[in-house]
Order: C-alpha cells, then structure tokens, then sequence
C-alpha cells in the first residue's frame, strides 16, 4: 500500500520535473530538471526491484551525462549578446499538438493491450546473475560491438571538439 | 554456439581502423594519402577475407549474427564502397584536413556496421550495429569542422538521428512486449501467435520501426535531413552516405522484414507501399527545384530509395515466391545503384577537385574540358533514370518486373512515372556539360590519374550490369535465398 | 541457312554500335576520317538492309533470320530464356529494316557538312541508328524496350547541340514526350510479364499467351492502352503529337530525316508489335478509338500545316498527318489496311527524310525558313525544285509514287471496315494537296526574289542522297509487289486482322 | 496487235523518260524526238485498229491482263481492255497529239524550258492513253491522276508568271476535289464487287451485287470525278485560267483530250449508270446547266483562248447531256468531232497569238484576214464546225444530240439544249467576226501581224480537212470504207445499235439554230461596231458585269477559301499552339516544376521543422494504420 | 503493488514530453536533454516488460542498459559537435544553424 503511494507520488514527481526539462525558461534550470527527472527514473527502476539497472542508472545518466552537459552549458551558454536567448521555437504549439497525439496513442497502446503473459502481478525479482549471464554470455557479440561504439564516440568526440591552431 | 572466427573480415577491418589511427599517432607528419591507401589495402585485405565465407550456410553467432550469402553479399559490398570512398577521399582529405587518420579508421569502422546490420537477426544487435554506422557517420560528415556546412550538417544529423532512433527503440521495446524477444525467429513466432488484442501495440511498435529505419535510408517524410547532410558532408562521405548507409538500411529492413515482420504483412504493407509512393514523388519533385550537385544527387537518392521501397512493399504483398524475387532484384538494383553512384562521385570528386565548384552551373562545358568524366557522369545519371546500357536500365526494370503483384501495379506505375520526371533533371545537368561551351579560363585538363583509372573502372561496372546482370543476379539470388531459407519461406502469414 | 540469316541481323545491329565506340576514340579533329568512316558504315548498313529485305522470302516462315542467345535465365523471376538476345524480322520489319538502311545512309551523307563536334554527333547518330535497328530486330521484350529507349535518348543531345530554333526547348520537350511515352510501354511490360506468369520476355512467347487467352480479355483491355498511348506518342499520335513539329523545327537535317524518316515508325511498329500481336483482344476492343484518333490527326494535321509559314512546322505537321494515316490502316485490323500501314510507314519515311534533306539544303544557305521569304528559286536551284516537287507530289498522294501505294491500301481497308472514316481521310489527302502546291506556288515558282539569286543547287552528295530516296520512292510506286509480297504473310497471319 | 495495245503509252512513257534525262543535251532539244515520237504513235494506233477491226465483233473487248499483288484475299490485276470506245479516244489522241507536236515545233521556238515541255507532252500523251486502255478503274484512276499532274505541269510552264503559278495551282486542287470523289467511287465499287475491272464491275452491277441507294451514291462519286476532269459546274472554273498555259497544250489537253476524259468514264460506265436510279438524270442537268451558263459566260469575254475555253466547256456539257440521255454514240461521236474542230479553233488561236505577236484580246485584233489568209480560212471551217454549219462535222455530232436528247430526255431538255445550240453559234460568229474582219482595232498590233509558217499552218490544215469529214462517220456507208460497218454510233453502241437516219426535219431545226446564232452574232459585231452591244450591256450593267465575272463563281470559290478553309486552318493552327503545346503539354510540365517549388519550401533547414516532419509523420502513420488495422 | 501499464503509462508520458522538447526548444542542448528523456523512457519501457514479462531472460534489462550506454555516448558525440557549432558560429541554437536548405 505504502509503495503504491510512493510509487504514484514518484510517477506524479517524475512527470511534474520532466515537464520542467521542456518547459524550463533557462537552460540551467532544464538541466538541473534533467538530473531529478534522471534519478526519479532510476527511482522507478528500484520500484521493479531491478537494482543493478538503477545504479547505471544513477551513475552513468545521473554522474557522467549530466556532467556532460552541464560542461557543455558553461561552454555554450554566454551568447554574443550577454542575456539568454528565448529557448522556445515558433512551432511549439504544433509540437505539443503532434507531442499529444503521440502520448494519447502510447498511452492507449499502454492500457488498451492485453500483455502476453502479463499476470497482472507484481514484477518478479531478476537477479544480478541472470543479468550477467545474459550481457556477457547470450549478447556477448552486441557488447563487442558497444566497445568498437564507444570508441567510435569518444574518438569522434575528440576529433570535433579537439581546439586546433586556427581555433 | 559462439563461432568467434565467422567475423575474421570484420576484425581485420577495425584492426585496419585501429593501425591506421595509431600510424597517425606515430608518424604525424605521415603523408594523408598514404593513410587512405593503407586504408584501400585494409579494406581490400576486409573483402579477400570475405570471399571465403561466400555460400556458407552454417555460419551463425548465437542466432544473434548470421554469415550467409546474404552478409557476405553486403560485406563485399561495403569493402568495395569503402576502398571506393578512400581512394576518392586521398587528394580530397590531404588538401583539406590536418589528420586524415580518424577519418580512414571510422570509414573501415562505418563499413564493419553495415556488414554487421546486414548479418544481425536480432534486435539488439542490429540497432547497436546501426548505432555503430550512424556514429562514424555523424563524425565523418561533421569532419570537415572548421566548414560551417559540414559542422551544421552533422548537427543535424545527429540530432535527427538521435531523435529518430530513440523513436526506433520506443517501437523495438514494444514489439519486446507483444512477442517477449528480440531475436527475429522469436518476433515471427510471437507476431503468428499473438492474439488479436495486441494488435494496437504490434502495429504502433512496428510503425516506430518504420519510421527509425525510414529515417536511416532517408524515406519520405523522415528524409529531411538528408539533403542538408549530403551537401554539408566531405564529398567523398556524399558517396558514402548515399551507398552504404542506404545499402546497410535496407540490408537491416531484409532481413527484418522477411525474417521477423512479413508475419504481419497485412498491418504494414499499404504504409509501406504509401511511403514509397511519396518518397519518390517529393525526391524527384524536389531533385526539379535544385542547383547544388550534392543536393541534386540527395534528392534523387530519396527518389532510388522510393523505388527500393517498392520491392519491400511487393515483400508485403505478393507470396514467399514473390517475396523472394523482389528481395533479389532489389539486391540487384542496390547493386547497380551503389557502382552507379560510386562512378558518378569519382567523376565528381575528379571535377571539384581541380574546380572546387559543386553547383550543377560548374559543370558547364565539362564535355569539352573534359570529356571523360563528362561520360562517366552522364553514364550515371543515365543509369539513375534507367536508360539503357546503363545499370539502371536492367536493375530498375528487373527490381519493378519482380515487384509486379496483383494490388500493387499502380505503385509500379507510379514509379515508372517518377523515373520519367527524374529524366528531366538528369537532362539539365547533362544540358550544362554537353550543349553549352566552357566559361572563360575553363581549359581542358586531366583528372588525377586515380580518380581516372577508377572512374573507367566504376563505368565499366555500370556498363557490365547494364548490358549482362546475369552474373550480380545470380549472387544477389543466393543472397535472397539465403535470406529466406532460415525460415521466411516457412513463415505464416496473418490474414 | 536460317541461323546464319541470323547474324546479318546481328552484324546490323552490332556494326553501328562499334563505329559509335570506335569513334569514340578518334580524335575530335579528324572530322574528314570520321565522315568517311560513318558513310562507309552507312553504306554497309545499306547493303545489310537491303540484304534482309530481299532475303525475307514472301513465302516463308513469318519469322526469318531468326537468333536466339540466351542472355539472362533461371534467375530471380526468370525461367528459361527469361531474357534472352532474340533476333529475327517479319514482312513488317524488313520493310522497316530496308527502309532504315535507305534513310540511314542518306543521313550519314547529309551529315557530311556537318563541321561543329562533327565526332560526337556520328557517335550519337550511330547509337540512335542501332536503337533503330535493334527495335525492329528484338523477338524479346526487355531488349525491345532496351532499344526503344536507345533510340530516343540520344535525340536530346543530337538536337540540342546541332539543333537550330529553339532548339533546347524542342529538344527537352521532344525528348521528354517521348520517353514519357515510353513509361506507358515500361508499365504495360511489367502487366504483361506479370499476368503472363511465365517468368520470361521471349515475345513469340508472350504472343502465344496473348492468343491462348493466358492473358484475359479483360487484363487486354486495360493494358492495350498503355502500349497504344506509350508507342502512340512516338507515332505522332493525336493530341501528343505537339513534339513533332517543335522538334523538327529544332532538329538538325540529318537527325530530322531519321527521326521523321524512321523513329516515328518505331512507335507504330511498337503498337503493331506489343498492341494487337501480345493484346488482340484489347487491340479490337481499343482499336475503334485509335482509328477516330488518327483520323483526327490526319485531318488535324493537314490542315494546320495549310497555313503555316515554316518548311519544317509543314513537313512536321504533314508528318503528324501521314503518321495518322498509318494509324487508321492500323486501326483498320483488316489485311489491306494494315499492310497499307506498313506500306505508308516506308513511304513517308523515305518522302519526309527527302522533304528535311531538302529544307536543310535550303536552310544551310538561306538561314532562314519562312516561306513568305522565297519566290521562284526554281530558276537558281532546280534540281532542289525536282526533287522538292517529287516528294511533295509522293505527300499528296500522286500515283507513280510510294505514297499512292500506301495511302491506296489504307483507304481500301478503312472503306471495307469504317467507310466514313476512310472518306475523311481521302479528304484530308486532298487537304495535303492544298498545302503543297500552295508551298509550291510560293516558294519555288513565281518571279525569283533577287535576294536568293546566288544559291547554290544541290551539292553532288545530297544529290545522291536525294536520288537514292526518290528512286525508293518511285520503287514502291510503280512496282508495289515486291513489297506487298514481302507483308502479305505477315499480315494476313497477325492476330485479329480480318480479310 | 490490239492486245499489245499497251505499246500506244509504252513509247511516249519511254520517250518522256529519255527527253526529261537528256533532253537538254540533245541537238534541237530533242523536239524531233517528240514528233517522231507521236507519229510513231499515230502509225501504230492504226496497226492497233486493224487488229481490232480483224478480230471481229466477237472478239471485242481485247483484254490482256496480269496479276499485280495479292494480299490474302484481296487480289490486284492490271491489264487492258481494248474495246470501240478506245478505238475512238485512241483516235482523237493519236491525231491530235501528232498535230499539237508538229504545231508545238513552231509555237514553242525559243520559248524557255523547250525540251521540257515536249517532255511533259509526251508524259501527257502516255498517261491519256493509259488512261483509255485501262481495263481496270485503279489503273485509271493513275493514268487520271498522271494526266493531272502533266497537265498541272504544263498550264504552270511560264512558271516565273504568277498568274500561270496560280491557274496550275487551281486547276491540280480543283480536279483533285473531283479526284477524290472518284476514288471513294472506286473503292466504293471494289468494296461491293470485290473488283476494280471495269467489265466485272458491270457484269456485278447488272447482276444485282449493289443496293440501289448505295449505287446511285458511288455513281454520284464517280460523276464528281468526271464532273472534275471535264470542267462541268461548279468545278468548271479551272479550264478558263488554264490558257495561261501554252497554246497547243491548251489544244491538246484543254481542248481535244484530257478535259473529255470525265465523258468517257461516264460513257465507259453508261451500262451502271442507266442501273442508278437517276443518275443519268442528273448527268444530264449538269451538263444542260453547263452548256448554257458557259454559253452565256463565253459572250462576254474579249480573250480569245478565253471564249474558246468556256465554248469547250460548253460542249463538254453538250456530251455530258447526250450521254445523260443515255446515248453514248452521241455523246462520243461529239466527242470525236468536236476534238478535230475545237484543236484547229485553239491552234489557229495559237497561229493568231504568234502572227499577232502575243495579243489575244478580241479588243487589238480584228481584221487579220488579210495578213494571215490560211489562219483565217481554217479557222472560220472551225467555227463553222462548232456553230454546226451543215454539212461540217459538228453540224451531225450537234443534231446527233439534239437527237438523243428529244428521244430521250423529252422536249425541256431539247429547248434547252437548242437555246446553248444558239448561243455556240452566236458566240463562235462572235469570236471569228471580232478576230478576223472588221477594221483593224489597234493599228500596229495589224502592221505586225504575219501568217506563221508551214510547220503551224499545216496541222491546221489537216485538221481542218478532218473537223469537214469527220462528220461522216455517222453514216454507215462511210464507216464501212474504213472496215466498221453500221457507222459509228453501231460501231460504239455494240449493245442495241441504232441505225442512223437522216431526221430531215432535225436538220432543219438545227441549221435553223445556226443561222439564229450566227446572224444574231453578225448583227452585233459586223465589221467591228460594238454599239450594239454596249447597249445591252448599259442597259443591264449589273447582269453584264455579273456576266463578265463568270456569275462570281471564282470570287465565291476565293471567298470560301481565304474566309472559311484557311480561316479554319489558322483556327486549328491556334489551338494547336495553345490549347494543346502550350496548356496540355508545357503546361503539365509546368505544374510539376511548381510542384517542386512549393515543396522545397517545407525544407527549412531548421532542425525542430525536421523532427517535427518525422513526429508526425509517425504520427500519422501510426493512426493511419490503427485505423486501418482495427 | 502497480500494474504494468502504469510504467508503460509514465514511459509514454515522458517520451511524448520528450517529443515535445526536441520539437520546440530552440538550444541544441536543449534538444538532446530532449532527446534523454525518450531515451529514458525507452529504458523505462524495457526494463518495465522484462520485469513483468520475461524476468527469466531478462533481455529488456540488456536492452536497457545497452540504450543507457549508447544513449551517454550519443550525448557526448553530440555535445562536441553542439561545441563546434558554437565556435563556428557563436551559437547553441539549431535554428540559426540553416545556412542549407530548398
């Protein structure tokens, strides 16, 4: 009982904060947004009993993302012009028209399906091994490939934003 | 069983890759066209190596990868792209960037993710590999940093692709919930045995698919990006971008929609057929308006992909037998396609290279200045708008006549129409280059001796599809058998 | 016999392609080389064409000369000989073969004043000629339409290059209408092959199917007019004839002659070939629309061509006007008729490629067409007059003249099946009368305009070329049996043709 | 002999095709060729006619033929069948051929393009009689066609004359209106019959093988064509403007041959035409309207070739009435005669234009008997002729038709007829009186004038001598001398002969008609006085200017065509231009074009504009299907 | 204890906020935080059906993870290139980025 009004006050949270993220007149304040929306997801993650997904979770979006981004404000936010400029494009209204529709047909999806197997029962418990088991052993290929991947981003990163003489 | 050998060509490509970076590392003063031949030789070493696994049936990683004639068909094709795209690139790099290193190893990487997507029948797999592609990509058409273009260019693509591949995975992550798998076997099972009230969820997963994969072979309406990414890339990615990654989108859309989604045909089929017809119509419609080369030659690569589009719908619509031979002679066309544009680049890169003009208007006179390339162009363009001698002649007719099924000739009809309103614009730019005489201070010259050789050889190609498919049919027939022999064939379809 | 037969076909077909490649490499200074090259080429091709024309025995098979190498087979959707290099002429086509040979090589000599990229234009004349030939020679769809294609494409630089007024837009618009029409053809073929199930474009085939009812009268139906329109619009075909006069009026001589001369045959040879021998039923259910189409054209065409003021926009006209006639002895489905058809394509073939020889002869000194400009030059060019005469007087439809001949059959056929349509299209060769003499009177008689009094009569070359088309002109005028022996078979034996 | 009869076109054929080769090269331009050329003919023509006579009745036709092409069905033979008719037109145009090329060699000295004419004379000539050979109605209508054209090309000789230009260029449309209904008569005909030989075609037509109504159709077809050829209303108004061409040829084709050939078609298929309802009525009509518009049009032209050519059409309307009646001894016996006299009237025209040194209007001459005697003389027996002075040759054809006309057409029809009798007498005393007594009108046209030399004043001579004996064919006695026993209309008329007999009362009547006609016309004109007939005109100007302009039919004719045929054709050329090029054709393209244009605007370059197409594109695509699907 | 469909719920919810934001926010950061969120809300998706569905082979877990890690990659990529924009143009704002377009 007590987790379900736990879980709904996350969920109304989780919304309330991501709503923030798009609607935020500053950038800093989306970012920041960003980072409790982030965490009340791993939140949620802890709702299913899935720890392990909740900690990647907390460290990679909640530490290294953020961090990212926030490093990229500082480098980007000062404009030419000192004031921030406006965040939001003309075409907002038609996007929250498309952003509804697309919300009403997922959330329709959602509830409207009957999941194969779905007991309607609480979420089973997946345990750190069956995780492990599965990532190094079942997807073994997919995880190379997400190494060659990694490097890719991380060479390209630094071959764009690499300050040269001319910079 | 976990086979690590079935990827030595993959290896010996991002070991390539990997060399390349650190011979640049080593020796940075190394001269950049050394690296993009180092990198040819990789890339050549990559295809010898992928010979061998020509007709293997056995090879399959986990059910995750697969190397049959189907892989080994896109993997010759992407070394040959890629040693293509390097030689392109070697002058072109040297007289514009600093480093070429990263450039060359992304290129060998870009390829190992087409070949990875074309071989993956697994979900996962097959985004991470595309992943793998759209990430060179996005560097590579972003490499040119200090150029503003190719700067805003690879935003875009970025962002887009970002956007539209949390979009694919939204639809991935609900077909994981209708059938509780990833794996393509699994899906088609799952899809055959759902209920009818999972309809909703299958088909809005399967409709986000759509759009991710439309978005990477740039299909109308998700195709926006392309023009602005062609233009703003390096020349030789232009080439890139407008072969493999296209090749590599469809060779994921093969197999996934004959391995896991021709189960329920019923459901996509007319959107499919829908979103071929306008893909080629606005490509072509927008190719009229257009004066920039790079732009032309994106819009009329969104009006190829309208027609590849078709075979998919025929996929749809006609039975295993038809499906069959549609995926075959789209792998056919894709063939003609690829060596058809790959010679217009070499051409292309030839003229901008000593020009550095990419408007069609620089083209002007070209038949005079040089006659050569002028042939090799109209050669490819001709070939796009399906004339005969030239690829496109046979692939195009051979791709249309295969996707001929009851239900769907006004498709065919309507892209016949399309390749006719393309003609027009292929006729203007062969209007600058034939009928009017070379502006001032244009004098005949000759291409680099390379870009030459290899512009005659890619023409040679052209002209060898064109007038005698039998052999490339007879391999992108193994390709599609292979394709189906899994377990497509045996598939039931929904009503 | 028959096999070896077979080669003629192929050196035909294959001679110009490598004089195209050959010239390739030639360098673009050498014009006097190439000239020489391509008359000798047209001179073989002559000597070719008429070979297969009087090879073609009247009495024999339909198909003569026949070749087949597979080509492309037991892949994909294809079965056995899926595609195959399928070679070989019927009365219609050898007719059309000789007459290729006869404009063709007149052509190439016309050509020879050509003095800007002389190089590039034989080259692309020689593609266009191999189209032509190719065309007429296929038994297999795909290659058909292979040179079909082949021969229309290289129209738009030929014109746009070499081309006079207006030449880019005639050239676009001529090129675009025509592979426009093409695209009709490219989706019947993909009916066709599809309905037929057979896996293969072997036409034999594929005419078996039609007559078998493998196709069903109803799929005959609609598909008909995609063949119909797509050949008509090459055909000259009312109200998408507009190219034809635009695109002569560009067009330079010798790519007019053949054009006029020999690719608007394409289109009619294309309905005979693909429309009532693949579709009977639907050419018999379709073909009422094409006669009232053609008819129109004739009449449409005559009369326009009344009051223009341009050599060419007459010839062109006049062209839609004859090519309407070919289109009624078609659409006529009765044997007279048809043969009369094939007999007028030869005949306003070698008429109008004589008309543009003549025009540009004209042209290249006058530079100018109108004929409001001219008067009485029959006093400084006769011989340009004589000749001009005879082929306007082959126009009109004079006995002793191949257009007689043709135009006789046609009307004989279109009386036995629609009497009131053959009436108006004897009325609109009484138009055409009108218009040449009125031309006559204007332009070569009367007092001579002292402006053209230095202009020069026809050089010995277009003399020769110009006596060679007249002398086939006045071959099937005087002594039509030969070619209506050569048909007769042919004919009687197409699908649906009454007698 | 008479089944090789094809030899008559094969030597002229072959003589056009060497003079029109070389002609100019050879000495004399080859004008000896050209004669010999006809007197070949003519000596041959006889060798013809004593084969046929030898034959014997029985054997009549001669018919020689082959097998052109075949089509499946549908058979072409070629030949020709020699028959009286042809003997009779083989006649007139092997004499009058000799003489128009004897007469030429003078006439056309120094003319331009002299080998060429005689060229095209010989080209005329073989066609004419092709044209009679014929056993089939195809080959006619060739050989109809052939003559056309030489006859086109010879009217348009002075070609740097643009009025010469004009009159070829109206002549070839005006027979081709004509032509063309000819050939819908043919393939008509060969669609009943299945054949084009004209004896199958009788043979069909008596059996039945064509329904009234259609066959009174073809008939009216076929009556076009020879409405055409021989110059009868409406299409009458080429034949006038053809004088522009030379003299002799006037004579040779505008008089004696080619203009004749529509009277004998209609006499060659008298036998389907008497089976047509009233086809021969109407044949009849118009050759009464004719014979008296062009009577009455003849008075009041001054040109002299001009009176000529309209009293030609008149004549010609003459025959058409004889056959209409159903006659065809009548009508081809006029035929005969009236070529010998009518070829001397034109070339002692021809004699007066060269002696008179190119002046032919009425108004500068008169008075040119005494310069130029033998002219006068042969040319006032041509005009007795044609007035039908007994016993001259026209006087017998005239009464023979006056003849048939009472018998068969009943006495409207005969008043008519005498009326234009009258009225050639009037004209004819008209044009003699006014050319050759009187005073002089203009003094140094006569100072000049001279008779011309043997070579012209011999055919007129001979065929003075024929247009005085010609007549006598009809009697029976007479034609037997010349081995054709029964005279000849038995001779022509083989179906049911009738014997002629001198109807004395006839004669009376018609030398009655003469002496009318000619001493009205002497009263007007004698020795040159015009008062007279400036009277009538003031009197009724508007009729006399209605008169002098041919009863507006040229103007109407011009009018039609200028307002209506090429108004039309402009319309057409308009809508061409507009409706079809630049809206159907330009226009689609256009719309593409633009198309592309509105389109490319979606392109924004803006990054959100792009997610924002692919969100609602997935949008869309997903309710799309949903709705669909569900 | 909560049903399935309300993570499915949430996930939708925060994926169409997602949408939202990458269709009207102006600053290429902005854009991308956009783009996290869906990227979240997938991962929600995942791990939510492996829970309930398929906890025995868990691959929506594997997913889930291997979108984090992309998605962390992605994002660094991206932002480099949003820095080179910036230098180029002084600009975080993907409207300004136009200069192509037609």
């Amino acid at each position: 009982m007590t987790t379900e009004i736990l879980w709904w006050f996350f969920a109304v949270a989780i919304v309330a904060v991501s709503a923030g993220v798009v609607f935020a007149r500053t950038v800093i304040h989306s970012a920041i947004f960003l980072i409790l929306s982030l965490a009340g997801v791993g939140a949620m993650y802890l709702f299913l009993t899935i720890e392990f997904i909740a900690l990647v979770q907390f460290l990679i979006y909640g530490g290294a993302v953020t961090v990212l981004i926030l490093l990229a404000l500082m480098l980007t936010r000062m404009a030419a012009s000192g004031e921030p400029e406006p965040t939001t494009g003309v075409q907002a209204p038609f996007g929250a028209l498309v952003a509804l529709g697309l919300m009403a047909t997922l959330i329709g999806v959602a509830v409207s399906t009957a999941w194969p197997g779905d007991l309607g029962g609480s979420p089973v418990a997946v345990s750190i091994e069956t995780i492990g088991e599965q990532l190094f052993q079942n997807y073994g290929a997919p995880f190379i490939i997400t190494a060659a991947l990694l490097l890719v981003a991380f060479i390209g990163a630094i071959v764009i934003a690499r300050q040269e003489d001319g910079d | 069983m976990r086979d690590f050998t079935l990827f030595i060509p993959e290896y010996i490509a991002v070991g390539a890759a990997v060399a390349i970076l650190a011979a640049e590392l080593i020796w940075p003063r190394i001269r950049k066209d050394w690296l993009a031949y180092a990198t040819a030789a990789g890339a050549l070493a990559w295809l010898i190596a992928a010979i061998p696994f020509i007709g293997d049936t056995a090879g399959n990683f986990e059910d995750l990868l697969r190397t049959d004639d189907f892989t080994a068909y896109f993997r010759i094709l992407a070394a040959g792209i890629v040693i293509a795209i390097s030689l392109f690139s070697a002058h072109y790099m040297r007289d514009r960037t600093s480093t070429a290193g990263e450039y060359y190893g992304l290129l060998l990487v870009a390829g190992t993710g087409m070949t990875l997507m074309a071989a993956s029948r697994e979900l996962l797999t097959a985004y991470i590999s595309l992943e793998l592609l759209s990430f060179s990509l996005y560097v590579l058409v972003g490499y040119l940093k200090r150029d503003r273009l190719s700067n805003e260019a690879s935003l875009k693509y970025i962002l887009l692709g970002a956007f539209s591949s949390a979009m694919l995975l939204y639809g991935i992550s609900l077909i994981y919930g209708v059938t509780g798998t990833t794996s393509y076997e699994g899906i088609a099972e799952g899809l055959a045995a759902r209920g009818g009230d999972t309809n909703a969820a299958a088909v809005v997963g399967i409709m986000l698919i759509v759009a991710g994969v439309g978005f990477k072979v740039s299909a109308a309406p998700f195709h926006m990006w392309a023009p602005d990414a062609y233009q703003g890339a390096p020349l030789p990615i232009t080439a890139f971008l407008s072969t493999a990654s296209k090749a590599a989108g469809f060779a994921l859309i093969l197999r996934l929609f004959t391995g896991a989604l021709v189960v329920d045909a019923v459901e996509w089929r007319a959107v499919i057929a829908a979103l071929a017809a306008i893909t080629m119509t606005a490509g072509n419609l927008l190719a009229i308006q257009q004066t920039n080369l790079k732009r032309l030659v994106a819009y009329s690569s969104i009006g190829q992909v309208g027609y590849m589009l078709v075979a998919i719908a025929a996929i749809g619509y006609g039975d295993a037998a038809t499906a069959e031979n549609a995926s075959s002679a789209l792998l056919l066309h894709i063939a003609g396609y690829t060596v058809s544009t790959l010679a217009l680049f070499a051409a292309l890169t030839a003229h901008y290279n000593r020009t550095g003009d990419d408007s069609i208007a620089g083209l002007r006179g070209l038949a005079q200045t040089q006659p050569f390339l002028a042939l090799v162009i109209t050669a490819s363009l001709f070939s796009f708008a399906g004339l005969p001698f030239f690829a496109g002649f046979a692939t195009k007719l051979l791709l249309f006549q295969a996707s001929t099924t009851d239900g769907l000739l006004w498709l065919v009809g309507l892209a016949a129409a399309n390749s006719f309103v393309s003609l027009y614009y292929y006729l203007m730019v062969m209007r600058q280059m034939y009928l009017f005489d070379p502006p001032e201070g244009r004098t005949r010259f000759r291409p680099a001796p390379l870009l030459g050789a290899l512009a005659g050889l890619l023409l040679l190609g052209v002209l060898f599809i064109g007038i005698y498919p039998q052999p490339v049919f007879e391999a992108t027939d193994a390709a599609a058998s292979a394709l189906f022999e899994v377990s497509a064939s045996g598939l039931v379809r929904l009503p | 016999m028959d096999e070896a037969q077979g080669y003629v076909l192929l050196t035909a077909l294959a001679l110009p392609l490598l004089a195209a490649l050959a010239l390739l490499f030639l360098p673009g200074e050498r014009k006097m080389a190439a000239r020489y090259f391509s008359a000798v080429i047209g001179a073989i091709l002559l000597g070719l064409s008429v070979y297969v024309f009087l090879a073609y025995q009247a009495s024999g098979d339909i198909l003569q000369m026949r070749l087949q190498w597979p080509w492309i087979e037991h892949v994909g959707f294809l079965g056995a000989n899926g595609i195959s290099l399928h070679l070989g002429v019927d009365g219609i086509s050898a007719l059309l073969t000789l007459l290729t040979g006869v404009v063709a090589f007149a052509g190439t000599l016309i050509a020879w004043k050509l003095e800007y990229r002389a190089k590039d234009f034989f080259i692309l004349f020689w593609v266009l000629i191999a189209g032509v030939y190719g065309t007429f020679f296929s038994l297999d769809l795909f290659f058909f339409f292979f040179f079909y294609e082949l021969a229309v494409v290289p129209l738009y630089l030929l014109i746009g290059i070499w081309g006079s007024t207006r030449k880019e837009y005639g050239a676009m618009k001529l090129t675009l209408m025509l592979v426009g029409g093409s695209v009709g053809i490219w989706i019947g073929i993909f009916a066709v092959v599809h309905e037929a199930g057979l896996g293969t474009f072997d036409l034999p085939t594929l005419w078996e199917a039609g007559r078998n009812g493998a196709l069903s009268p109803e799929f005959q139906k609609i598909i008909f007019p995609f063949f119909a329109v797509g050949c008509g619009v090459l055909a000259g075909l009312w109200p998408l004839h507009t190219w034809s006069p635009d695109g002569h009026m560009s067009a330079p001589t010798s790519v007019s002659m053949v054009h006029a001369g020999v690719l608007m045959k394409l289109g009619a040879f294309g309905i005979i070939r693909l429309g009532i021998q693949i579709l009977p039923e639907g050419a018999e259910f379709w073909m009422p629309a094409l006669l009232v189409l053609g008819t129109i054209g004739a009449l449409y065409g005559a009369i326009a061509a009344l009051t223009q003021r341009d050599f060419k926009l007459i010839s062109g006209y006049s062209s839609v006007s004859h090519m309407g006639y070919v289109l009624i002895g078609l659409a006529t489905l009765h044997e007279v008729g048809v043969s009369g058809a094939a007999l007028q394509m030869f005949s306003h073939g070698v008429m109008t490629a004589l008309v543009f020889l003549l025009i540009g002869a004209l042209y290249d000194q006058a530079h100018t067409r109108d004929l409001s400009d001219f008067g009485g030059i029959a006093k400084v060019m006769p011989l340009w007059v004589i000749a001009y005469v005879v082929a306007g007087l082959a126009n009109v439809g004079l006995p002793g003249l191949s257009g007689f001949t043709a135009e006789f059959h046609i009307f004989v056929g279109a009386f036995k099946t629609y009497p009131v349509f053959g009436g108006l299209a004897i009325l609109a060769a009484a138009i055409a009368a009108a218009y040449m003499l009125r031309m006559f009177g204007v332009v070569f008689f009367g007092p001579l305009n002292p402006r053209w009094r230095d202009l020069k009569d026809l050089s010995p070359i277009e003399t020769v070329s110009a006596a060679l088309l007249i002398l086939s002109m006045l071959a099937m005028g005087l002594w039509w049996s030969p070619f209506t022996d050569r048909l007769a078979n042919t004919v009687v034996n197409l699908p649906g043709v009454t007698s | 002999m008479a089944e090789h009869a094809w030899i008559l076109a094969a030597v002229p054929g072959i003589a056009f095709i060497a003079m029109a080769a070389a002609g100019r090269k050879l000495p004399r331009q080859g004008d000896w060729l050209a004669v010999l050329c006809a007197t070949a003919v003519f000596a041959l023509f006889f060798a013809v006619l004593a084969s046929f006579l030898g034959l014997g009745e029985n054997a009549w036709p001669v018919l020689n033929s082959i097998e052109w092409t075949a089509i499946g069905d549908f058979h072409l033979n070629m030949g020709i069948a020699v028959d009286p008719i042809t003997i009779v037109m083989l006649a007139v145009i092997t004499t009058v051929a000799l003489m128009v090329n004897v007469f030429s060699v003078g006439y056309m000295k120094g003319e331009p393009r002299y080998w060429w004419y005689f060229a095209v004379l010989q080209l005329f000539v073989a066609s004419m009689l092709m044209l009679v050979l014929a056993d089939n109605l195809l080959l006619l209508y060739v050989a109809w066609e052939l003559v056309g054209l030489s006859s086109f090309l010879l009217i348009g000789h002075y070609w740097e004359r643009r009025s010469a230009v004009e009159a070829a260029k109206k002549a070839f449309i005006t027979t081709r209106v004509g032509d063309v209904g000819l050939l819908i008569g043919i393939i008509l005909f060969w669609d009943a019959t299945g054949t084009f030989n004209i004896l199958e075609i009788i043979h069909y037509v008596e059996a039945g093988a064509i329904g009234d109504t259609r066959l009174f159709v073809t008939m009216m077809f076929i009556l076009l064509g020879a409405m055409g050829k021989s110059a009868q209303l409406p299409f009458h108004v080429w034949l006038p403007d053809a004088m522009e061409g030379p003299t002799p040829v006037s004579a040779l084709i505008h008089a004696a041959t080619m203009v004749v050939a529509g009277v004998y078609l209609v006499a060659r298929l008298l036998p389907v035409f008497e089976l047509a309802g009233d086809a021969l009525l109407v044949v009849t009509m118009v050759g009464l309207f004719t014979a008296l518009f062009s009577g009455v049009v003849a008075f009041a032209q001054t040109d002299i070739k001009k009176v000529l050519a309209y009293s030609t059409v008149s004549q010609l309307g003459f025959m058409f009435v004889a056959l209409g009646a159903g006659f065809v001894g009548a009508g081809m016996f006029h035929l005969f005669t009236h070529a010998f006299f009518k070829a001397l009237l034109f070339l002692g025209a021809g004699a007066v234009i060269i002696g008179a040194h190119h002046h032919q209007e009425m108004g500068q001459l008169g008075g040119l008997w005494r310069k130029m005697p033998i002219t006068a003389a042969t040319f006032l027996i041509g005009s007795l002729a044609l007035a039908g002075l007994f016993p001259l040759a026209g006087f017998w054809s005239k009464d023979e038709i006056l003849h048939a006309v009472d018998y068969g057409r009943g006495s409207w029809a005969f008043l008519l007829i005498s009326l234009a009798a009258i009225m050639t007498a009037f004209y004819t005393a008209r044009l003699f009186i006014r050319t050759f007594l009187g005073k002089p009108q203009d003094a140094e046209v006569a100072s000049h004038a001279s008779e011309p030399g043997f070579i012209m004043t011999g055919p007129l001579v001979f065929l003075a001598f024929l247009s005085i004996v010609a007549g006598f064919f009809i009697f029976g006695g007479f034609g037997s001398a010349f081995g054709f026993p029964g005279g000849f209309s038995e001779f022509v008329f083989l179906h049911h002969p009738e014997v002629f007999h001198v109807d004395w009362g006839l004669v009376g009547l018609s030398t009655a008609l003469f002496v009318i006609g000619t001493f009205g016309g002497a009263w007007f004109y004698w020795n040159g006085r015009l008062d007279r007939a400036t009277v009538i005109a003031e009197w009724q100007p508007k009729v006399y200017e209605m008169v002098q302009r041919k009863f507006y039919f040229d103007d109407l004719y011009q009018f039609f065509i200028d307002r209506v045929v090429l108004g039309f054709s402009y319309l057409v050329s308009w809508f061409d231009r507009f409706a079809v090029n630049d809206t159907g054709v330009d226009g689609s393209a256009t719309l593409t074009g633009y198309a592309g244009f509105l389109l490319k605007h979606l392109q924004t370059g803006r990054v959100p504009n792009y997610a924002m197409a692919i969100a609602a594109g997935v949008v869309a695509l997903t309710l799309i299907s949903l709705a669909v699907g569900s | 204890m909560v049903p399935m469909e309300n993570y499915l719920v949430l996930s939708g919810i925060l994926f169409s906020l997602g949408v939202y934001g990458v269709l009207a926010r102006r600053n290429a950061v902005l854009v991308l935080m956009s783009v996290e969120l869906m990227l979240n809300a997938v991962s929600l998706n995942f791990v939510a059906f492996a829970a309930y569905l398929d906890p025995s082979k868990a691959t929506g877990i594997v997913f889930a993870v291997f979108v984090i890690a992309v998605a962390a990659a992605e994002v660094g990529l991206a932002l480099a290139i949003v820095i080179r924009l910036f230098r180029n143009r002084s600009t975080a704002n993907v409207d300004e980025a136009a200069t192509m377009r037609w």
